[in-house]
């Protein structure tokens, strides 16, 4: 019997069992018990040839569509170079561990070095781990380690800015512990900080805040980190790191923690996954900030090589008081940016974050001269922006003309939140990648739907 | 040869990439101008600026630089580092899948949903669970979620001076941390002289403040835990709950479920048992299933099949919520279901059996000259102890794993479990032929017999790679983590 | 300025002219006379990003339409192991050249050995090359080899029963030479050597036949070698190397050339091309055979090695004595067929030729059922087989009925011959690919169209 | 490490691959049965038997043993070794194409022909040609359709007597060959002092057997013949034609046209200016253009545009017949197609400016060292002479050559044309960048530095591979051909 991916013939088993010792396969599983032992086959079903997978998956992938996506709330199509995907798929990277073994594993510990170097660069912060999960996970592994960093702190304030799910991801962080997420409200669709320092009590240990935020909008942190900083606390901005181009980063609002999602850099759509978490850190946090990190050093004979470094703070030495469970992050993800940031370069991540930019303000300044639209809040947007519907009648009408034309209009935002308050808010983003053709395609479909 | 880094071959005013032209009227081709003055980034970011060549060649030779699974065995104890098949491969490069916005009308996403909706649905057959869910990314990831579906559920059932995980001092390091994490306090559990759980000091150890037992079954000497059923009945009795972590769950699927050995809750890592590829780290994946028990403290949504197709339920009151941005890592989701499709439940069988087929085989080859000090009958992997040669010729069980990457091997898990010493964790996977593991045991051999004439190359190994060994002191001394 | 693929900068190209000693890129061109000198740039139209290419070729990709393809004539859907196109595409195995530093091309140079080897294995015969343009350029290399193997020899004798753009290749061969194609005439479907002693005059070097035919027809060659050989003459046999998983293999027919197209081992359809053509010979034909051969040997230590060898035939030694003017071959096309065939092994290959065979006598044996289809000859068939159409109106319906339905139903004769009797011919393929279902629906169909 | 052959490891029933079960009635369930026995095959042939990860491991290995551009500098003179986007490989594996047959209805594959017909046009504008076929799969398959081309024009002028074709010596080795294989006698033409065609020998040749004169311009000295429209001249009002070898097109295309220049024919190589990759000897594609004259004697079948789309023309009563099976190597095509597309017209140019300006830069900074018999102006590519290193130190240009693979680049091509003695014909390609091109040019200087004090080193290098220089008349004189 040959079952896919298992090279062993009958006379490999015969002998195998034999040099062992043993009769039967069975025979290796004797430790557990009968009434452990499985006397039939698990109901799944049987093994199929890569042919007959094959046709399988494409009657799957037939049932869905691919349309003009103006969709984001976290996920964007922005334009990716043929390099991402042709030197990311190279097998050895795609099939090495963790790379424990750094004499064997010198190319990927050199690339996550560079992914490294990169984050801070964009965040202006001093020293940047291997990756995290997601961005929204890399806002509760921001708000373990500000807890973490005061003394008797329990509380992180938190921006009602955030991306819902990222806020949603955190209270359950916080759920069945002795950490409290206190949020701060949002006003004209952002953060509502005047009152910050009142907020400040000693269990507080800092301020998490986004932007753009869950409506696109950028926001304005002036004065922000002296407030928190008087007080002991820290600040964590998140931030997609492609608007970091144009936008103010968190090294110039002073910013301790960068948190964020690198999928705007790199990552394909992908149903929403894999994309990457990042977060780096002042210099003085260095030995707080989670996950794994890769350090240069130098061999017996004086050769640079790359190494996984600062392993003290780690589950496998520190176990219980490891800073973070964080083990397994995004490394090839990870390389993915890395290889789409060396292809871009900075001027090119310029030229994407001025073409989503302006694209985007083009599209929203002719939505709202529709009626029956209004482009809510008269602030600085990037990629993305909010649009509220006179009535629910004519916003399932305008997203279901515009997807008969092929055209994924925009996330309603109460898809996210469940809320009944954001039923008419609809988030449309539109990046670099929108050819002025698809831009003229949604105009004249909107115009026709909301006349 | 080394290779520079891509900054150090930067050169203004060069570039690998270019973005269409911006093709808007004037009064929108222009971004600063238009943002408030304070709001505007002033310092530029310092990234390679080169030719789309130099970024081809630099990661193609990276890459040369780099062992994985496709180059030759990875023996890698407790991670399982299985074949990843290229057909799985190709599938998660669709791009009717790769272009799906997680947030698409879901009328247009049935075919995503289809993929986690039936890998939930193989997952619970596997694993003899009721149900679970996909958002973790990794295993860590899913410990983090079972241990909070654990909290929930005592929270809600009004007992919440349930504060206490107990977990084996073999047990893998991201288990504490995880329960660290989630505010649980770790009590260590000793093993007895066979490797197994000390059911006495389990025993003096349970009591109403605690909430769970983590096991590893195998554990992570790869020892299939006996007693088991005994301990399932005295974590429950105690009115605990018993949570599995699915990293060796290849020793055991298709033979055994945790469901059966009285498992509330569990872990998989897809990267490991369901063979998708571990990418140099990550992403991963670490699906949590459990028992009835726990399901109404699932993260949401929940997938349901409904007779309009497949939809979201977001409506548990008692779920703790969301663990990751949107569904989980999808694309390893998805090469997992492949595996799954391909393999049948005769195939996940036979890959339990096979890989304690090899494992038992490498360890009875290897046991007369490294002691393998809790028997050489296994399950998945084994750990056998280099004691000796340190003691006669001052090897150690780290110059055994470098002088193994000369001779085309990744080493095995070093220095881990801690019960052993000079610890090296075996686990060749059923993916394994007969005669790789062959040659693998005749150069281990073959190591061990130069331990007596040249123990120094031993100790300077490796000595065809790029870099020999570094100096990690001054890695963590002077840290130089970025350009 | 920044063009696509050339990395100079303004600063590179300054440094560089003043270096060379001239002031501009033009004068570097001071060799060509005004004259030549274009004045304007050629009239194609302006470069574009990587995303508009990508975007045009989605749009000129919509306009192909995949169907179920019972097509074949040369060209066949088989299925293809995953492990071909991941491992084939390799970047150093892509961007390579051919392997004259054999110390830098040892990987290359060994998949060709063993690509020789598989084909020598799979025909029979001693020495395999490295591959050629495709099957019917075998064809005319093999009537090249016959004529230089043969003193005085002008005349190849052809069955007209090969491939019809085989035989169009071999006319051109002939077209303003001296070289003669003699046609060998068809019986039933199947080559007619009942009279081939007689053909044999001095000025005949060999016979090159088909099996599968044209018609897919599995031709008997009894005989044959002996009658040739004793003429001193060369019988050359062409072959789908697939079917010799089941039929004759050239050496059991003592044939002295096999010649074919390893297209139905692990190559696309690709709108019929790439694909690989391949020539073994017997041991005695070793220095006649055309294009590059890879041989073992071992370096100055002892350890084996390869390299390209009998160079002394072709023609960048040989100039216009050489065996042959191929020069650059199908190499990556051969690698292919190299995976694929390690993949299946002889069993794979077996079990994919019955299965060709059984579906396409379940389907021929069904639509001969029919009225209004002949199955014409009472013949072998394997993989493919030839139906008759009582009328042209039927047979236009019955396409255009079947296309509808997504299926391809077959290749009409005449498309390739472009005579009027073969109007009413239709060959349709059958491979192990095409699922039970496939079968069921095109008889479905079939029967609907011709009830 | 050496890499075993895959039969070594073979293992009867070991199985990489498996089909689906066939599921037909009984009757059709079996081949041979039914098949006559004097066909039935009897001898199995001995393929490996090996798992999928050995295949996978096999050729994973095998390729890191190759060099290619995405490795390494590939100045390989006359092979145009530039760099091959992965914009084009990707394309090129869209299952729109891939999935496409040959003989599909027409209206079902308007795809495909609009690539074929756009790609003839754009390379009729480029050549300054009028049409031409894309059917030839190499260039030297592209020599062979070119000059049976002009054998039929000839025939069908009545000039049966024009049997000689003029070819420089110093021409490609598959012009006399391709020549030769069409029936024509080939007369060698001479060089003159400055490497350019001997004008007086060309005309003493010229008479009215002579059917074509083949020349590549720039030669293969990489010097632009100055004397091109006289040349033409002569040749036409010889009766005879002129044939462009396209081997050096990349350093003139969109600076001049061979159509301007005289050239009534002319073969391209897709896979040397083009930018297709070369994979390790082809597939290639050698497209033939041509001019008015010669247009009717193209290969059919041509391709026209109508109103109702894309068609196949088979009519042309004087078209020497098809030349390949089916199309030519459209993936290939494809690959060039997307390649002119990303260029455009401003790019062509360039590539050709920075071809030349890289390969003077290079040759004006090695000039002093080695010496460059024909002068170090050059258009894309030189030749160098290493004799002065033969002679001082017994260092020839092979063992310069095999010098430089232990440092990491291929070398150029040695020993041609064979009017320099101990040749090096270097072509950077406008790929390479200055840092690249400062890189190489050092090594070389260096390599010839070391001649001087260790010449023995260089005259057994290479060093660093697998094997080193191989013992080639025992290649040929025990022919190891197969396993």
């Amino acid at each position: 019997m040959v079952y896919p991916y298992i090279p062993h013939t009958d006379e490999d088993r015969k002998h195998m069992l034999k040099a062992i010792g043993v009769d039967s396969l069975d025979q290796l599983f004797d430790g557990l018990s009968e009434d452990l032992l499985l006397s039939d086959s698990v109901p799944i079903s049987h093994g199929r040839t890569e042919d007959e997978v094959q046709r399988m998956i494409d009657s799957i992938a037939q049932r869905n569509v691919r349309g003009i996506p103006f969709l984001g709330c976290g996920c964007y199509d922005h334009i990716i170079p043929a390099t991402v995907k042709a030197l990311s798929s190279l097998p050895s990277f795609v099939t090495a561990y963790t790379p424990y073994q750094a004499e064997m594993s010198q190319g990927l510990l050199q690339a996550i070095y560079e992914f490294q170097s990169m984050i801070c660069e964009i965040t202006g912060l001093d020293v940047a781990n291997a990756s995290l999960y997601d961005g929204a996970n890399a806002a509760s592994e921001a708000a373990s380690l500000m807890i973490g960093a005061k003394r008797k702190a329990t509380t992180v304030l938190v921006s009602e800015t955030l991306h819902p799910f990222t806020l949603q991801v955190l209270q359950t962080w916080a759920k069945g512990t002795e950490h409290v997420i206190r949020l701060v409200g949002e006003k004209e669709g952002v953060v509502d900080l005047s009152s910050l320092a009142s907020l400040l009590d000693p269990s507080c240990s800092g301020l998490i805040v986004q932007s753009p935020n869950r409506y696109g909008l950028l926001e304005d942190y002036t004065d922000v980190a002296g407030i928190l900083h008087e007080q002991g606390c820290l600040f964590a901005i998140s931030n997609d790191p492609l608007s970091l181009a144009i936008q103010k980063s968190p090294a110039e609002w002073d910013a301790d923690i960068a948190i964020g999602d690198t999928q705007s850099l790199g990552l394909s759509l992908a149903f929403g996954g894999p994309s990457c978490g990042y977060m780096a850190v002042k210099e003085s946090l260095l030995r707080k900030i989670p996950g794994r990190i890769v350090g240069a050093t130098v061999d017996e004979q004086g050769r640079r090589g790359y190494t996984l470094t600062l392993q003290a703070r780690e589950q496998h030495i520190k176990r219980e008081r490891a800073t973070s469970n964080v083990c397994s992050n995004q490394a090839l993800a990870a390389l993915m940016t890395t290889i789409h940031l060396s292809s871009l370069g900075w001027g090119g991540m310029v030229d994407a974050a001025n073409q989503s930019y302006a694209k985007s303000h083009y599209l929203a300044y002719h939505l709202a001269q529709l009626p029956g639209i209004t482009l809510i809040w008269d602030k600085p947007f990037w990629c993305e922006f909010p649009l509220v519907f006179s009535d629910a009648k004519r916003m399932r009408k305008f997203l279901q003309e515009l997807r008969n034309e092929g055209i994924f209009a925009g996330v309603r935002l109460s898809s996210l939140t469940r809320q009944v308050k954001d039923e008419l808010v609809l988030l449309v983003a539109v990046t670099e990648k929108r050819s002025r053709e698809e831009l003229e395609m949604y105009l004249a479909a909107a115009r026709r739907v909301m006349k | 040869m080394s290779e520079p880094l891509l900054i150090d071959l930067s050169k203004k005013g060069r570039k690998a990439y270019c973005f269409p032209p911006l093709d808007l009227p004037r009064g929108f081709d222009q971004a600063l101008p238009l943002l408030p003055a304070n709001l505007i980034r002033q310092k530029s970011a310092r990234l390679p600026e080169v030719a789309e060549l130099d970024v081809v060649r630099h990661f193609t030779r990276l890459s040369n630089q780099v062992h994985g699974v496709d180059n030759g065995m990875y023996p890698l104890g407790s991670c399982t580092m299985k074949y990843n098949p290229k057909l799985s491969e190709h599938i998660a490069g669709m791009r009717e899948f790769t272009q799906i916005h997680p947030l698409q009308d879901i009328s247009t996403s049935q075919g995503c949903l289809s993929v986690m909706y039936n890998l939930l649905e193989d997952l619970s057959s596997i694993t003899g669970m009721s149900w679970g869910t996909l958002q973790p990314c990794a295993g860590a990831h899913g410990e983090y979620t079972g241990l909070k579906m654990i909290r929930s559920y005592f929270l809600k059932k009004g007992e919440a001076q349930r504060t206490k995980v107990l977990i084996p001092i073999s047990a893998h390091g991201t288990n504490p941390a995880s329960a660290a994490v989630n505010g649980f306090d770790v009590v260590p559990i000793a093993s007895d002289e066979k490797g197994m759980v000390d059911l006495a000091d389990l025993a003096s150890k349970l009591d109403d403040t605690t909430a769970a037992l983590m096991l590893t079954n195998p554990n992570t000497l790869g020892l299939f835990e006996k007693e088991i059923l005994q301990i399932s009945t005295m974590v429950h009795n105690s009115g605990a709950l018993l949570y599995y972590d699915g990293a060796n769950l290849n020793a055991i699927m298709g033979m055994a479920t945790p469901g059966d050995m009285g498992f509330d809750v569990i872990h998989l890592n897809l990267h490991k048992t369901f063979s998708t590829p571990h990418g140099g780290g990550g992403p991963g994946s670490g699906p949590v299933m459990c028992n009835d028990t726990l399901r109404p403290f699932l993260p949401k949504p929940d997938i349901e099949l409904t007779d309009s197709g497949y939809v979201y339920r977001w409506d548990d009151e008692d779920s703790i919520g969301k663990v990751s941005l949107f569904w989980g890592n999808f694309l390893v989701l998805l090469r997992a279901y492949v595996y799954i499709l391909r393999m049948g439940s005769e195939g996940i069988r036979a890959a339990a059996r096979h890989a304690v087929l090899n494992a038992n085989y490498v360890a009875s080859r290897l046991a007369s000259t490294f002691p393998i000090p809790y028997g050489k009958r296994c399950m998945h992997e084994f750990v056998l102890s280099c004691e000796n040669l340190k003691e006669q010729y001052g090897v150690t069980a780290q110059d055994v794993a470098k002088a193994l990457i000369d001779e085309g091997y990744h080493p095995p898990t070093m220095y881990f479990p801690s019960l052993v010493s000079e610890a090296l964790m075996i686990e060749p996977t059923e993916s394994e032929s007969l005669e790789t593991l062959d040659t693998f045991v005749d150069t281990l051999l073959a190591i061990a017999e130069r331990a007596k004439t040249d123990s120094e190359s031993l100790k300077t190994a490796p000595h065809t790679t790029v870099v020999g060994r570094l100096d990690e002191v001054r890695a963590v001394k002077q840290p130089d983590l970025r350009y």
